[in-house]
Order: C-alpha cells, then structure tokens, then sequence
C-alpha cells in the first residue's frame, strides 16, 4: 500500500516514538511492529520495552502501564533515546507515566477515549490534562481512538464491540505508520501469521483494516501538518536481522554447539526476564537442541552439571534470585572442573524486587556469591548483538579451560532490540575439543601446563573410569584427598586457571585520547548510553575517552596501564558500584562510581552531566 | 547417542568380575557399617548383570552412603547434597546410553532432597535410585532423619523427635515410580536380585535399602534380619504369589475391603486362597500402597522385595524421539540458515543516503 | 503463647464483614481470572468462620496467585517462591495463636516447593493451605507446571510436554496430610464450606483449588464447571454417603476390589447399596489414594469435596508441650545459673603464682 | 588420687600435648579430658581437634588419623601452640602425620602395639621408625600400651579383648596425667556420668581402673625421668569454664533472649561444623527455646523469617554450602527488614570442600553473595569466648536496626576451647525491644530517623495489620511500588541502614604503636596467632603493632585512618585475600595479604616469618 499525495515532508535523523497503554492491550506488539517496520527499511534501531511485573496490571492504573520505546535514525545509534519525540498514549495513566520523557514540543497522540472520569482519578489527575493548560509545551493531537476503530470494523459483524474496540493499537500504529512513511506490508504479513490459530482467524482481517485505515485516516484527516522521513542509516554492509539479547544469546550458543561439534544441552527454570532463553531454545529440537524445564534452578544448575559430564554443552539461564539458588551446585561444578554456562539475565533486587526492570546488581554475586574460594570467569553483554559474540566466546573458554563461566546480560539487553549484522558462518572460529580417550597415565586431574585444565573424559570411554566430587582432590589423580599443602596447591590451581583466561583477552580499545583527564569506562548494558554521551561530550569539544570491557574476570591485563594514564575515571553502574570495587581493590585507582537504581538504563545525557561535573 | 563418545574397545573382551567393579580407593565406612555388604553384593552383581563398566556411572549427594561412587571402578559423580537426581536427569537425557545409577541416603534424598526424587519419579527417567535407608544421618553424625520413628532420641532431638516419618516407597508411589523395591543389607542374595531387577526396569527405579549404621542407629532393623524374629517380621514379595510369611509359612495377609490383615493359617479360619495376591503390575498404585503401609500398621511383617514395577514410557526416550522427528519433519538447518531465518535485510554496499 | 504480643482490643468488636478482610491495594490481577473469585470468597468466609483480622496471616511464595496476601486486609507476607510451608512452620512453631494460611500455586507448591509441602504435611503444623491450580506457570507467562498434562503446548513445550504430571492429593496422602480437599473456583458456595472445613481441622490441610488462567490456560477446568457437563464430570464428596453423581443422580461408583468402577445405577445392575461410601477417616490414606486416582481414570468423575480428615498430633502442640514439661521438670534457669553450668572454676583475686 | 613421692619436677610454662590416633578410638575424649583438667586446675589453654571427614576414618590410614591438640599454660595463651612438646601416638600413621610438628627433643610415647607390619604400610613406612634412627632427634617412650591396658583390665572378665583394649586411650591419658600432676577426679567423674546409659554401665569401673593403672605405671615403672609442673596460670579473677566457639554462640544467644525478653527461635539443618549449635540449644527446651531441624538449609532459613516475623529472637547457622542455600530466601529478609541471625561456622571450600577443616573464604559470600544490592551487617567472631560476646551483639544490633545480620565463626573457633571467664549476668545490657502498638499513623516502613529501622509489628496486634514481601516496597507505606526513583531511595535506605551501625562500633584498639612500620590487621580466628606472632616480635625488639576488627561490614569507621598511620599493613587471613578486597577498595591501601589455604589456622610462626620479610 502507498499513498500518492503527501503533505509537506520534513526529514529527520534521529526520532524516538513512545507508546503507552494499560499492559495486556497490545502495546507491546504496536512497538515490536513499528521497529521491525523501520529495522526493514534500513533505519539503525534500539527499543527499550518496559511493562509491569503483573501479567494485566489493573486498567487504568499508573502501575499498570506498558509501554515500548523505539528510536529509529539514518545513524548509526547506541540507545533507545533519552526524550520521546512522539509518544502515544492511550490513557490519562499512560500520559502521566511517559509525559516526563518528552521533549518540549514533542508530538503527543492521545486517545480521548480513554479520558473518563474514572481513569483521570486512577491516574490521579484532579482536572483533565487535556483541557487545561499542562500539554502547552507539546504538540498535541487529540483523537477518540475507540470510536474510529469500531467504525472502521463494523463491517465485521461477528466481532463484539470489545473485540472490535481491542484493534485500536493497530489503528494507533497505523496512524503513526503514516507519520513516519513506513510501508505496511510486513505488520500486515505478521498479523496474517500471528491470528492463524484455531478460533483466532476471525482476527486477521479486522487487525488489518484497523491498521490500514489509521493510515488512511491520517492521511485524510490531514492531521498532522507535516510527516517525517528518516532515511536508512549507513549500516556497515550485510544482511541483518532485529535480535534481542536473548535471542543473541541463543544463537551465540547454538553457534558454540555448532562449531564445537557438541550437542547443546539446556536445563532451566522459568524466570523473568531470562525465560525467553528457554523458550527459544526449546524450538530448535531440530537443531539437536535438548531443552529440560526443571523443578527448579537447583535442579537445573545438577541437570547442566550431568550433562557437561557426559560431554554436552551444557547451559542454564535464570535471573538473580535463581542464580542465588545455583550457587552451591555451581561450587560443585568448580570443584569438579567442569566446563558450562551459566547466562543471568539480571533484574532489580533484592530479593523479587522489580522483576521486570532491569539492574546490573549482580556482578558481586557472580564474583564473590559462593562459598569458599570459588573462583570461574565472568563476562559481560553490552548490546543485543554482542550477546551473540559473548555466549559463543563463554562456551569456547569453558570449554578450552574446563571451567564453569558466568555470562552476565540484564534486562534491558535481554528484551532490547537492534539490528544484528548476521556474522558469516564459516568464518566464525571452530572451537576446538578434545575428549581424553588415552588410557595410559590418564589422570582426572592432571592439568595442561599451558590452560591448566584437566582432562575431559567422558563416561563410556573404555578404561578412563574415575570419580569426580565436591571433596577436595589429590593434585593430579583427582582422588580426595584432606591433605594440606594439597589443598593449597588446589586453590592455586583452580585460581590460577581462571587467571589465564586473560590471555584470551584482545587490548581494550580507548576510543578518545590514549590518556588524558577523563575516561568513562563501562560494562554490560551501559555501553550505548557512555558512548552517545562521550560522542555528544566530544562533539562539544570536550575530550573524554573511553572504554567498554566485556571480561569481569579476569581484568583485562593492560586495564591498570589505561586506567592510571586518565586523571580521573568515571564507572556508571546500575548498581551501588560493584565493578569499582574490584578496580579500585586491584589497582588502587581512584575510580568514581556513577550509581542509578532505578530499574531503567542510564540516560546518555545523565552521563553527560557527570563528566562534565568531573571537567 | 548424542555425544560422539570414543567406541568400546573392540576385541571381545573377557568377562568381568567383581574385581573389575573394585575401585582402588580405600574404603572409608565405620567397621561393621551396613554400607560394606552393600557395596560388595554390587561389586558382585554387575558382572552377572553383564554390564560394561565403562558404561556406568554412580551419582551421589552427601552422607555416608553418597561415598560409594568412590569405591566402584565404574565413572561416579560425588555430587551435592540431595541432588544426586537432578544430576542423573541431565546425564541420561543427554547421554541416554549410559547406565546411570543414583546412590543416596535417607537424609539426602528425603530432607533436603525430596523434590528432586519426586519429579526424577514422575518424569520416568531411567535411571536406578538406591536410597540406604538407615533412619538416621551417619555423615553428620547422628541427628533423626526423615524415616526416623517419632520418638527418636538423637542430638537434634535429645527429648525425642515429635515429627512423624515419611514412608519413601509411599512417596514415591505418589510421584508414580514405576518401579518400587525393598531390600535388607543382611540379606545379600535377595539384594542381588532386587539390584538386577531394578536394572532391568526401564524407567526410574527406586530400590530402598534397610541399612544398619551400626554407630549412630545400631540394630534399626535387626528384627527384620535376626535369626530368631526375621521369619515372623518380614514378608517376601513374589508376583502372582499370595501374601504367605511365618517361620512355619503359617500367617497371612488378606484384604477386609480397603484393609489388610494379618490371619493365621492354621487355625482354620482362612486358607491360602483367601489371601491377597501379590501384583506387581498395579496401574494405580493402589495395592503398592496398601503394601507399603504395612510398616504402620502394627504385627505387619516388612515387606521385601518388588512392590511395583510397570511399564511406563521414560522421558529420555520421548526427548530422544522428539529430537528425531524435528530433524526428520525441518531437517536440520545450516548455522548461516538458521542465522537468516526470520525478517532478515540488506545493507547494500554504499547505502542509498 | 510465647510471644508477648499486646493484648487484643478489651471491648467487644463489632463482628466482622467482607469489606474488614479487604485491603486498600488495587488488585491487580488480569480480568476474569479465577482468582478473583477465591479472594471474594475467602473475604466472605472469614467474617463467617469469626476470626479476627489481626490473628490472621497469609503467607505465600510467587507466583500470580501469590499475590493474594496483598489483597486481604489481615496480616501477610508475599514470600519467595516455593518457599511459603517453610516461612509458615516457623512462625506457626513460634507463634501457635496465630491463624496461618499459606496461599500457593500448582508451580510454587509442586515444582520449586515440593519438598516443602511434603514436610509441612508429615509434621502435621497446624496451618491451612490453599493451593490454587491453574496447570500453568501464571506469573512468568505460561509455562507448563507439574501438574499440566502430557502434551501440553507452552513457550517452553512447543511440542508438547513430555513429563507426566503430579496428582497434588496423592502426594499430599503420601505425606500423611491429616486434612485433603478439593474445591473450584466456580463453586463458590461449596469453596465456602470447603475453607470453613479446612480451617476447622488441626493440623496441615491442603485444600486444592481448581483455578482457571484465563490467559494463558483458559478453560482448563471447564468440563467440571459448565453447565453441559459438570453434573457428570464431578462427584461432591460426603462423609458417610454412596459415592453417587450425575444430571439425575443416575450413576454411581463402586469398589471391584481395589479398582473402583463406574456404574450405572438406572440399569438395574446395582443400586446405592453397592456403591462405595466416604469416609473422610481414613486413618491409612488407601480409601483417599483410591479417590484421588480418580482424575487418572478415563470416564471417572473428578471429586470435590473433602477426601481425608483425621486426628494427628500437631507438630506445634507438641513442640509447646515440650518446652512446658521441660520447664516443669527443670525450671526456667536465671542466666546466670545457665552460664555457670558444667564445671567452672574459680580464679581468686590473687592467684597462687 | 594423690600420690606422694615424686621423682624430679621440673617447671614449665607451657606445654603442648598432641593426642593422635585412628579416628573412633577415642582421641579427641582424651584430649578433652587433659584439657578440662587442665583447665580446673587453673591453666589458661588452647585446645585444636583435628579430625577427618570420615565417621571413622580406616584404622591405620593416614588420611583416617584424629588428633587433639592441647596447650596449657601458666600463662596467657592465645593459641594452640606451633610445636608440639608431647606426642602420644598410638600407632604409624598417628605418628608420621603428627611428628613434623614436635620440637627436637620432644616427648614422644609411642603404643608400640600400633606398629604392625600391615599398619606401618598403611602409614607408607618402608621401615620401622622406631627401630631406625629417624626418632633420635625426640626423646622415645615405647610402650605397648594395649598389653598393658589389657592386663589391668583382666579382673573385668565380663569384657571381651577388644572392648578391653578399647581402654588403652585412658590408660594413656593415665600415663600423661602423671607425667603432668593432674589430678584423676575430675576424669573419674567424667567416665561415670558418660557410660550411665543402657548397657554401658559395665564400661565405667574398667574406664575408671585403665585410668588409673595408667597413672600408677608411669609412676611405678619410672618410665620418664622427670615429670613436669605447669602452675595455674595468673587469669583475671572470677568464675571460669571451659568453651568452644559453637557452645559460644549459643550462650550469647541464649543471653541475647533473656536479655531482650523474646523467646529464642532456631531452625537448622546439621552441617559440619555447625551441627553443635542445633544440638546444644536443643537441649535449652527449659529455657523456653524452640528448635526445628528443617528439612534443608532453605527451609530453615524460611522459618527463621518466619519466625522473626512473629516477633521471636530468630537464628539459623549453617556453613559455607548451607549458606549459599540461604541466600535467595536471605535476600527476602533484607528486603521484608526483619531481625534476625544468621551463624555460618565456616570451613574448606569450594563445594564440600574439607568439611572438618577450617578456612575463612565465605567472607565474600557474606558480603556479596546475593543477588540484588542486598546489604547487611557481618561481624566476626575472634576466640571461643568472643564468640559469646558477637552473638550477643549480633542479636542487639539486628533487633536495633530490624535487619538481618550474618555472624562468622569457623571451624577452629567452633570447636577449639578456651577458659571462659563468666560474665555477670546482670552486668549484661539490657537489649531493648519495642513492639509497634500505636495505630495511629502506623506505616509498616517508617523509619526511626536515627537507626533507619522500620516499627516491628507482630502480628496478632489489632490495627496493624499489614502485608510485606520481596517486591521493592513504597518508602513509608510498604505497598508493592514499582516507581523508579522510589526503588533508588529504598536502595539507598537500606544501605544506609547498614551503614549506621558503624555508629555501634567502639574504637578499634591498636596493641603497639600507634603508628609506625608494620600493622598487623587480623579479623577472625586469626587472633591468637598474629597476638602471640606480636607479642614475640615485640620481645624481640621490633616495633609492631597489631590490630583485630570484628566488623566486617560496615568497617570502622576509625579503620581508614589506622591503616594510614602505617607504612604497611599486613592482614593474615585463611583465605586468598578477601578482607584484604574490600580495605584495599574502600581506603585505597596497598594492604598485603598473608594467604594460607590449607585447612588449619596459622602458626605464629608463619605470621612472625611474614612481618620479619616485610621488615
Ligand atoms: C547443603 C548441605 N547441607 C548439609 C550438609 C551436611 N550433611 C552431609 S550428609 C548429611 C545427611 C546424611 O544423612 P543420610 O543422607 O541419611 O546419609 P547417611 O550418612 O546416613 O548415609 C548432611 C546433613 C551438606 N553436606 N550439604
Ligand atoms: C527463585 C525463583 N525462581 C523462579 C521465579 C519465577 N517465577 C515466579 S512465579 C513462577 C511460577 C508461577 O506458577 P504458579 O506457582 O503455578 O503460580 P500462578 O502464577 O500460576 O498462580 C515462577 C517460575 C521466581 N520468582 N523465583
Ligand atoms: S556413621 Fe553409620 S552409616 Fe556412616 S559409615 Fe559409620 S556406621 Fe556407616
Ligand atoms: S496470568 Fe492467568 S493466573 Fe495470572 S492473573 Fe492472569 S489469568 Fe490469572
Ligand atoms: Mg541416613
Ligand atoms: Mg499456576
């Protein structure tokens, strides 16, 4: 479908659309769409969807809104947008939530239907925002969604007015497809898809003529003065695709499965927002996918250990309060030397906290959260995409070191999207294995002097019988042993080990001045938000450098040299300052924590405000 | 199999024997502890069962008990306490040609690990359990445990325990185990023969073992093994066979409606053919039940032997066959296909703008 | 009570109405779920059953229907999950005056909690349970949980889920729970007397609540709750009644030794004197497995109702005997007595050296 | 039993005694029995059982030896002592684990029944140490003590052989009692009282005579030349009786209840080394106190929320993998805010680690092993007799700020005993406890404006009620809030909260100067060496100083200026640095550390060594 005639036209880099609802009605969906729409078209990407923890939060409610971010721009972008420039709200509860976040002059598209008397006293409103003076500073445009919608379908007569009025989010989407000239084809496409379920059809069509005539409405009404164009963005050249950080992580490891010739098994509990991992896992039986849903994470953490024994690669997912759970298996598997995964999805705590918000507060947790010296590498996420790169690089080490490895994305990531250039098959690495089959002079424990790691001999190996516990083992033959020195040798060992795996680590890239007065530097989900504010800092002429680690352990070698050639640097942190208490511990180095716990991402321009506070 | 696991050696080799099942580990149990014969009657019976050693594998949790992987020449996995199950889960459902065998103890795996031996019974893994039962924790020195008789004087409890104990072949019995077993450490030939049933079942087996700790809880159940009282206080199961124990064969047990009772079988009243028969193949379970609520009922002999044993499709198996079919109906996907499924575009050379 | 807690208010209250057990919290379940109809109802039943709001406390874990403590205007904790027996035995030890209720999913209760009810049941604390089962993972978005049935399709099931499910009353019957019942959320008179009935029984009782997830399970329990079918699909149990059911009370069930039938009783075969009657004390638990394997049995109606209710020990009133008795027979010792049990000695102010 | 004619005595201050033998045989009773004798005649003593994982290890192995160790002294002693002076060994392996600890010219009994062929290869002696030179640097008693037991037992014709020879421990007992003028009554006593049970009287009067025939050898046969007086040692005045750490623990908080008024509520799970604190306040049903053997350490942890919330004093111990379990549920008691004590008597890790051995790496698992910002108070106990003090603390400071707080103890302290110098019972404060009762403007989390605490409102008062739980909680009200800014300011309260307790911390007291050289930093079990290691180096005429912390989290707050009065700090601590972590973090000192990962505590010596190096 395209429409000929156009109103002025204005074009725009950079635009960031909110949409806003009580949780249940689709709002999530009108998102998804709108930047897979844009995606499609060439446009770089980030969403940030946000929704409460409750499955349908009460209607009407502030604490029942749903909404879904999208910026879309023809550059290349690192984070869902700071201000909304266009936000749709579907209620006065909706407005209050996202009002916040708009930029002065911002276009606002509200659903007058939703202004009853009741909602306006659910949203704790004492006088209808839209007729007094508070939408002032914003472009507003005032349309009775419910209405339009109903008459748009009353063609379909088999639809109750509930069922018809429920297609509004498409109406909406429509509307808003106009606005920014984004063609309609593929929402069409994935509606045709997504309604054809036994007792679903009959919901096909009238999604799509809501959408298609919010289109037309638009344009017809002539209801916004302008429309807008944001052009595809110079994206280096390939194919991509829209992924979120946990579909980055499953493919990243069926990568790993692939390309170390290991069946992947998966054992998990269902937890948000870390559940999708074991959803999409579980659709690839075909790709001899072996998916359990345990009793619990306790049992999952025991089902990944029996599996990387009998030569797996084996991975559990789970989130803060389910990693809390695996910790005393997870010794288990140090102990036992072991490679496998372990993914942490991490939410807002303590405790449940905020389940479906996201924090970057378990980095203590995956460190130091066990009993004992429990050492194992940890590393880090930063974008949706990277999620692909670090599960496959956690499954090549585990499996390299014989070690257990902690992969630590959030929330944000987890459910966040952006393009993915889709990586070459072919010319990822192969990862290497090497099951133990030499019966001469084998021991359990009898290390690589180059890794360290003890050997991998799978059960039915004839002549390799051997046990492995959770008691302390004879340096060596892997028998128990309680003698002391032993015991000393050991945690070295299983310390050391984990030490080498900084070998693996390529220089960490300074972006900005080698050295100088300022370096951000950065882990997980708060890479796109340094990096907007250190270009926008540089852009003003400021210098600041810095820099994204992915590996929390080990550190980078050559992190103390970078961090001791910067007059001052700056860690922010969804936390209370987890990393910068291991940097400032290892190298003595004044490092300034920058803290939010608000279960959301930092802003770049929050960024922006701390630097120049330290300038 | 899904694992590229290196291929048994090819030549015929010679028959095992118990020596081959013997680790070179010390053993490390109190001298007189009822875990010995047990560990010796398995030492012997692998062999007859003709298994490769190579193939087995031994997974424990924590306890006394939970030390026997250790001493079996055979792969072992000395685990965490009371998930010895969870472990054996993701074993066979990966590597399902493996015999995977799970030794555990009436703390482990009743305490702190009852979940676990509930859902490993519903999922029907096949794997075979063997929980030592000495109602009493022998690791830790001597507090009750689950099986423990309210009453129970222990150091937790030096006033008596006043918490009423689980009967674990009714548990399991309610978590649908397809295979149900009972056993005594003094009797080591019927030992045998439970160890060989239960790994001829296919499916989760749980084989229960009276065992003695002689330190912490000596003589728990030397009425069923003593000479003098065994015979009157012990009833062998035999399928299809009616419910006949006495040193002289002279009492049975027949069923009063949902009851069962002990009659005499020699005073006239009753004779063989009023009593109950023995059905290993109880659907519902209710007859395993009514077997394994013997031990609450007072002048009921202690039922030995196989209370249960049904056929029951095992969860490795259907994931096996699940597997199958995906790769048989979508076959199986290049890792660049699979990267491209889904809305995929491309950014051409030099991009429009 | 060991706590000294301050006094109730002296002056006789008001009695109690359901908007006293209504908290000022929007609750904030979807639209039509069932369990907006079991907290109506429980807001209904306790002014009925006369407590007073402040001796009353919810404890749950997580999960959807875990939110329920928010919405009752008594005291509450929203625990974690699975988890709620274990917060529940502890205060109920410490704290026998109170009145505790544990409010629990199929997931919460069967999956990560199932050890927890187990043992909450073999003591025997005097606590009411309430398990709301949808046969779904509510909170987290529709996962299969224990007790859906084979085959269930779910974001984690694609294919179907391949375990086979729990049967929450056999296994609280294998616990030995003194106290098992079933209701419906559509039922709402008969749920009344069923948490009447649970909360008059001292001791653990577990009342099953079918409930429907009208998002991500919907209609799961419709058979047993439309108009249509319900009559024959459901059997209300009664102690001491021939177990009949049907639109026209037209059929009945019968005990062909241990197997329960379905008969009809127009066709002249049998009549309500053959049927099987309730008996709701059933000290062995057989007679309430039998009924409990009902929903196992194709053709069976599903009962609702109480299935057990005996007379066990509280583990509570036990522990509270204990400690009487032991401060009887060897008085409360002042501190400093205690500190100088043992052998002590003295060091004088100058000593010899 | 006195017996006047004595053949020369010489004077000693100090003595070490090490008892070894198979494990079950008896060793660790005779050890506690020349300790409590020691202890009653007035020494001041240290005492260190050593024992495998095993119930009863095999007889002969070296990995199946127990030994007990004690000091005694007329002195103030603080530690078990580096070098043994007298060593009972009853058999090969009893001695070859034991003699690289004796120094030259040591006192060695040896049971020369033990030395048979078989256990001499057990033992992996190629030849018999007692025919070869290998002893001559000690001073060898050869005594077959097993004949000898057997021949003063032979009027007991009602035992048999080996329940005779069972004997052989207190007839060697007998022998070192002798050799010490210890007085027999008060093991007499003993020996009477344990066998007063069902079908173990008949043990008591051959007990009773193996004990005394052993006294009467040592002194008829002339056997050593000399015997040895060690006077009572100068203890400050006052009623004493001998303690371990665990029986510690439960004195403090059994005072900790009577002090507060609330009933003591304990929900275990046995683990080594903490079983003892389940067993012992078992015992205390007369003094109103409630324990429930749980069926996990999750369960337990459970109830104890449950329990607090009710309004009892409310604790649970475990160590290192029955913590790690805790964790998840433990989070919930931060989040809800509730009092309560959490005792980890830790040991070896990782996983099962050396369950019987001592370590202290769960310090970052205190700190940082939940998921989430979830902080709480972490005190640390130092001697068996600290340990009654810390409980009491513990308990004070969690009813004070209505906060969960984690009390270290490990296995040295747990089991190893010193004289413990009653206190005055009513000289104990007073631990106030307010139950919020005022309905008026009650809000379940309003603060007290100096601790930060929340009101403790018990359920069963009329008005209050309320509804808590693990989703983050409204400030003030306690409703379920998922406001962003609000999570930010409960995130901080929290820490806050446990941020005041500094306030509670008296001055941290430098032994030594003030300032200088080298501090030696200790916390924990530490105590006793690095004083004794200070107080050698002082004589020696070096200047150090030394100081030990209790609190770990939050540190004193005078802790950063002490560690910067001094050139070095040394902090000696079991484990690979993880206090060292956290100071070095917070204050930015190069705080080195002194690791030992070998299961049992520091000798003086090695803490001497170290300062010397850095000297
Ligand atoms: C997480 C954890 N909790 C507690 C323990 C301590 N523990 C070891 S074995 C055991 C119980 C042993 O009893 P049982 O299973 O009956 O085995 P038995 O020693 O009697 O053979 C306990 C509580 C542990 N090792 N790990
Ligand atoms: C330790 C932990 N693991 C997992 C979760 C995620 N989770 C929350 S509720 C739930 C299951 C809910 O199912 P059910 O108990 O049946 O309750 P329903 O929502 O259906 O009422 C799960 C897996 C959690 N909150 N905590
Ligand atoms: S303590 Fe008991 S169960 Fe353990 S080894 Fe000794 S006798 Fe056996
Ligand atoms: S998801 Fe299901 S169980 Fe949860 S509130 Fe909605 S309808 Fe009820
Ligand atoms: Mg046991
Ligand atoms: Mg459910």
């Amino acid at each position: 479908m395209t429409i000929a005639t156009r109103k002025p036209v204005e074009e725009r880099t950079d635009v960031v659309i909110r949409f806003a609802d009580d949780s249940g009605t689709g709002m999530q969906v009108s998102g998804d769409q709108f930047a897979s729409a844009s995606a499609l078209f060439g446009n770089d990407l980030s969403t940030l969807p946000d929704f409460p923890a409750e499955i349908r939060a009460p209607a009407g409610t502030l604490a029942g809104i749903s909404s879904f971010q999208v910026r879309f721009s023809s550059e290349d972008i690192h984070t869902p947008g700071d201000d909304v420039d266009v936000l749709v709200a579907m209620n006065p509860a909706a407005l209050k939530v996202s009002l916040p976040l708009v930029r002065a002059n911002g276009i606002i598209l509200v659903n007058t239907a939703g202004f009853s008397a009741k909602n306006l006293r659910l949203a704790d409103y004492d006088t209808n925002p839209l007729d007094d003076s508070s939408l002032d500073r914003y472009q507003v445009f005032k349309v009775d969604l419910v209405e339009l919608t109903k008459s748009a379908l009353k063609e379909f007569t088999d639809l109750s007015a509930r069922e018809a009025e429920r297609a509004k989010n498409m109406f909406a989407l429509g509307m808003v497809f106009w606005l920014f000239h984004r063609p309609l084809e593929h929402t069409i496409e994935w509606i045709s898809a997504y309604f054809n379920r036994p007792g679903r059809e009959k919901f096909i069509e009238p999604n799509i003529a809501a959408l298609k005539s919010g289109y037309v409405y638009a344009e017809a009404t002539e209801l916004f003065a302008t429309s807008y164009e944001v052009k595809p963005a110079p994206l280096r050249p390939g194919t991509y695709r829209n992924i979120n950080g946990n579909s980055g992580l499953v493919m990243g490891l069926i990568a790993a499965s692939k390309k170390s010739g290991l069946p992947l098994f998966f054992a998990g509990y269902p937890i948000t927002p870390a559940s999708q991992i074991l959803h999409e896992l579980s659709q690839y039986r075909h790709c001899r996918v072996r998916t359990v849903q345990c009793e619990d994470e306790i049992a999952a953490m025991g089902a990944t250990i029996g599996a990387a024994y009998g030569g797996s690669l084996s991975v559990t997912a789970s989130s803060g309060p389910g990693i809390a759970l695996k910790q005393e298996a997870l010794s288990l598997a140090i102990s036992m030397e072991l490679p496998l995964v372990v993914c942490n999805v991490q939410r807002g705590g303590p405790s449940t906290g905020l389940p479906t918000k996201t924090e970057q507060s378990d980095l203590f947790q995956a460190i130091c959260g066990r009993h004992g010296e429990s050492p194992l590498p940890v590393l880090a996420t930063s974008r949706p995409g990277d999620c692909f790169d670090v599960a496959f690089m956690a499954a090549r080490i585990a499996i390299k070191y014989m070690t257990p490895v902690i992969v630590l994305s959030d929330g944000y990531l987890g459910n966040g999207t952006e393009p993915w250039r889709i990586p070459e098959a072919d010319e990822l690495d192969a990862i290497p294995v090497k099951f133990h089959t030499e019966v001469e002079g084998f021991e359990a424990f009898r290390r690589d002097p180059e890794t360290l790691a003890r050997p991998w001999a799978l059960p039915g190996t004839p002549g390799l019988e051997h046990r492995v516990g959770g008691l302390e083992k004879a340096d060596g033959s892997g028998n128990v042993s309680y003698d002391p020195i032993n015991h000393e040798v050991m945690t070295h060992h299983r310390a050391d080990k984990v030490a080498r795996v900084a070998t693996e680590i390529p220089p960490t890239e300074v972006h900005g001045p080698d050295e100088g007065d300022v370096l951000i530097l950065g882990w997980g989900g708060t890479y796109g938000s340094i990096r907007a504010a250190a270009e926008r800092l540089s852009a003003a002429g400021h210098t600041v450098s810095r820099a994204h680690i992915r590996w929390l352990n080990p550190l980078p070698s050559d992190l103390e040299d970078i961090l001791k050639r910067f007059k001052r640097v700056l860690l922010p942190e969804l936390n209370l300052g987890q990393l910068s208490t291991f940097l400032r511990s290892r190298y003595l180095v004044d490092v300034q924590s920058l803290n939010k716990m608000q279960g959301k991402p930092f802003t770049s321009g929050e960024i922006e405000d701390a630097v120049r506070n330290l300038l | 199999m899904a694992i590229d696991a290196p291929p048994a050696a090819a030549e015929a080799a010679p028959p095992l024997t118990r020596a081959d099942f013997e680790s070179d580990q010390i053993v490390r149990w109190c001298p007189g502890c009822g875990d010995y014969a047990i560990l010796a009657q398995m030492q012997r019976t692998l062999p007859e069962i003709g298994v490769a050693a190579h193939n087995v594998v031994f997974i424990s949790g924590i306890g006394c008990s939970s030390r026997f992987p250790y001493y079996m020449d055979t792969y072992g996995i000395h685990s965490v306490h009371g998930r010895a199950p969870a472990l054996a889960t993701g074993l066979k459902a990966s590597r399902p040609d493996l015999d995977v065998w799970v030794v555990t103890g009436d703390g482990d795996a009743l305490s702190i690990g009852g979940n676990h031996l509930l859902h490993i019974c519903r999922r029907n893994v096949d794997v075979n359990i063997l929980l030592f039962n000495n109602q009493i924790y022998g690791l830790t020195k001597g507090q009750y445990s689950p099986t423990s008789p309210i009453g129970t004087k222990s150091y937790s409890t030096p006033t008596g325990s006043i918490d009423a104990p689980f009967n674990p072949l009714r548990i399991a019995i309610a978590a649908n185990a397809s295979f149900i077993a009972r056993a005594i450490d003094r009797d080591l030939k019927h030992l045998s023969e439970m160890i060989k049933r239960a790994h001829a079942h296919r499916g989760t087996a749980l084989l229960e073992i009276y065992q003695d700790c002689i330190v912490f809880n000596k003589g728990a159940f030397a009425p069923l093994s003593d000479k003098a009282s065994k015979e009157d206080r012990v009833i062998y199961l035999h399928h299809g066979e009616p419910m006949i124990f006495g040193k002289t064969r002279d009492k049975g047990i027949r069923l009063d409606g949902l009851q069962p009772r002990v009659v005499s079988l020699t005073d006239g009243a009753y004779g063989t053919a009023d009593l109950l028969v023995h059905d290993e193949d109880d659907e519902h379970g209710t007859l395993a039940d009514i077997i394994a609520s013997f031990q609450e009922r007072e002048d009921f002999p202690r039922p030995l032997g196989v209370v249960r044993d049904v056929e029951r499709v095992c969860y490795e198996d259907v994931l096996e066959q699940r597997v199958a079919d995906a790769v048989e109906e979508r076959g199986e996907p290049s890792l660049q296909e699979l990267f491209e499924t889904g809305d995929t575009w491309e950014v051409p050379e030099h991009p429009a703008s």
